[in-house]
């Protein structure tokens, strides 16, 4: 079973040299941790810049540079900034490759919720309906249950929706899958988790062809 | 050139009334227009319909109108910092309508730009499109959205001089060129207003056209919202 | 009767102290020379420049910085270079306070055609139809006669529109004319020219309202 | 940073290929992609489906591909100056669709961003807008016109890094920058290719994720079309 850096750790195996990432609040922000040296990757923030750096060292903080987590952030040679429409452009036109974000829930068509539980505060969607709706590579970083023991891969979402058919891969502590359509491709299991396990966790419909590898990150 | 500026920040806000529609720069605390946002504080206006990507804070930002009880309706797409919000919108004395974070900076960009609407994959299926035109175009689905119609901008920037020309800093500039030319009159604050001619023609963010009035704004105190530092080694 | 510089000069009076302006091809571009020195204005052209000045001095020219006609210009201070979605955003957006062109026929409704002949090259509309389509303030600069000696001011247009119940006044080398869609109303005459003379140059409607006051320019 | 720059031209141009549809910046000689086009004309590729706002003269720019009859179709708001294009066109050897250069602007601008159409009040009751769906928006009348669907888009600009950012100079900016990210594959040409972090990310025009290569143009011609000057007092 993995912890959140263990699904970041794994989910990084999945930035390929040459991507622009996208990357939401929480586990997925991890992500960028573990992203291999020896290839080129650049982090896009929607509130308006290209190729984010580290946290700045203490004292170097400057209150006109943040992410869309409204951390103080730096930016790296070859950076860019730009206004919130020229962002969404990138987003929205396909030109950021990799997108990945949590979710409460996700269904095996590809649906996803995690801006809205009724009954509670809403914050708001942010820039996430725009990422969903947009990116062609889509993955989610998120727990296989919820803090109740439910099972957050659905036949389908209870919760207000995010996004219609558009995850395509989810990677959680218990397994890495694939969303195809019919349902979801178990593709690895993390370590010391076994199949029953994840079949147990699983409420759509989980798709086990032959033998199923443990995750190797 | 055409003068843009004006004296002081109550010749700024002239004609700001009650129940207008406003649009405020800023993303987080970043890039917000304090200067106009203490003048809206002080001239106690009600009614107000806000559009702003977000709420501010409780005691920074648009936090400062909620707190008046100035504000009737926010559009925004993300209002999480701010718990005098939470109960203002709980209570019903807030309107608050939650749209994605694109589908704003383009409602403003169309308003900017003369386009009526336009169509975004942005909430397809989800009930940000209930009761708005869907459509297929190349076998995917879209949404119509529609330009803003606001009667004041409030934007902050960089650098700016009288002509109304502005350069941004950073991730400040965010929502604030695309509201730029957005409502029938935008005002923009600046950090150091630049005698004209000082700012290199091919390096302006927003030419001057799109500006009404321009001023030298006072005692930023930028706050920031997470400062998140790292060892040095 | 004016020519081409009298027309431009009378239309000149037209420009008002903080008007951003976009003058077309011919006899508008010669507005500029007439503009009053005590008030401000700024040019825009629709290729990327707000805030043209006068042409360089010789050897002083610069490849990169032309206006729509594709002349050489300079800027003044205060100018600023944009993409051509930015400058169409200023004209559609109704940020440009007054558009002058010039045009083959105007019709007593407000239609106008300026770009095409059938039967002869066309060059095309560049952008014409963006300026009639989205100016609330059009000034249409023409000569009131064809070479033919027939008028250009009709019932309704006969070659291809450019734009529909657009233009607001017309300055020709007879009159100065509104277009008010019951028909043209005469403000003003040329000096020298008769309300008759006008009346037999204009095909289309010819609203005379008592005494029609001779041009001051 | 993500690696754009190649080597030569001929990589440049790499998978361009007969009856493909290209978007050239450039606003009549000014701006245009020089190394780009005579690459083009080098290889003799055919039939191609050019987008841009002019056609070139009859020696320079766009000219020298109509010269070797490489052009079937041109997508332009304005093509007066070239006896070559009339001749062509007049013979019916080449196709021309004339639209009105703020719609070219915006359809090229519509493909970068993403939408897939938009509405616009330019060319309404004009044949521009036969055969196009039209609608009432506010009691005015606008026309739905749709994104480009481009192979590749040749952009010149005047500063750029290996990171594939970009700087444009004056009014050579024009297209170029509405036209990166609006092609499936989108090659600039720069004049001054510059070390990355040379450019001030506040001073970028166009971000380089919407540029998929970048290389060092060669011998600038720039040709002026109307040298216009004024006497010195």
């Amino acid at each position: 079973m993995l912890d959140k850096n263990g699904i970041a750790k794994r989910i990084a195996k999945e930035v390929q040299d040459g991507y622009y990432v996208n990357l939401g609040i929480g586990i997925p922000t991890l992500v960028a941790n573990f992203v291999r040296d020896d290839i080129e990757v650049e982090f896009q923030s929607e509130n308006g810049v290209l190729g984010m750096g580290p946290f700045p060292f203490e004292g170097e903080e400057d209150a006109d540079i943040i992410n869309a987590g409204k951390q103080t952030i730096t930016t790296l040679d070859g950076a860019s900034f730009f206004d919130s429409a020229t962002s969404f452009s990138m987003i929205r036109g396909k030109h950021v490759d990799l997108t990945i974000l949590g979710a409460m829930e996700v269904a095996e068509n590809g649906d996803i919720a995690n801006w809205k539980i009724p009954g509670r505060m809403v914050k708001g969607m942010g820039g996430a309906m725009d990422l969903v709706a947009s990116a062609e590579n889509i993955i989610v970083a998120m727990m296989h249950t919820n803090k109740r023991g439910e099972s957050k891969l659905l036949k389908s979402c209870s919760l207000p929706l995010t996004g219609v058919n558009c995850v395509k891969k989810i990677v959680t502590n218990l397994a890495v899958l694939e969303v195809t359509g019919d349902g979801f491709k178990l593709l690895e299991r993390a370590p010391d988790v076994t199949v029953e396990a994840i079949q147990k966790a699983t409420e759509g419909n989980l798709i086990i062809e032959g033998d199923i590898p443990e995750m190797v990150i | 050139m055409i003068n843009k500026k004006v004296d002081n920040i109550q010749q700024a806000l002239k004609g700001v009334e009650d129940n207008m529609t406003l649009m405020l720069g800023g993303f987080g605390l970043c890039g917000i227009p304090e200067n106009a946002i203490a003048e809206l504080v002080k001239r106690n206006v009600k009614g107000l319909k806000c559009i702003s990507n977000n709420a501010g804070v409780d005691d920074f930002g648009l936090g400062l109108l909620l707190q008046g009880k100035q504000i009737d309706k926010m559009t925004s797409s993300y209002v999480g910092e701010n718990d005098e919000f939470e109960r203002q919108m709980l209570s019903g004395d807030l309107e608050v309508e939650l749209i994605p974070q694109g589908t704003l900076a383009e409602r403003c960009r169309a308003a900017q730009a003369g386009f009526p609407a336009f169509y975004t994959p942005a909430g397809y299926g989800t009930e940000v499109a209930e009761g708005k035109e869907t459509r297929a175009f190349n076998g995917k689905m879209y949404v119509l959205e529609h330009a803003f119609d606001a009667d004041f901008a409030f934007v902050k920037a960089w650098k700016g001089d009288s002509a109304g020309n502005l350069v941004f800093k950073g991730t400040a500039r965010n929502f604030n060129p695309n509201m730029c030319g957005a409502a029938k009159i935008t005002v923009a604050e600046v950090e150091e207003l630049v005698p004209v001619g000082a700012l290199d023609p091919n390096e302006i963010h927003i030419p001057g056209i799109f500006v009404q009035r321009i001023f030298q704004g006072e005692n930023y105190e930028k706050r920031i919202e997470q400062r998140t530092v790292r060892k040095r080694d």
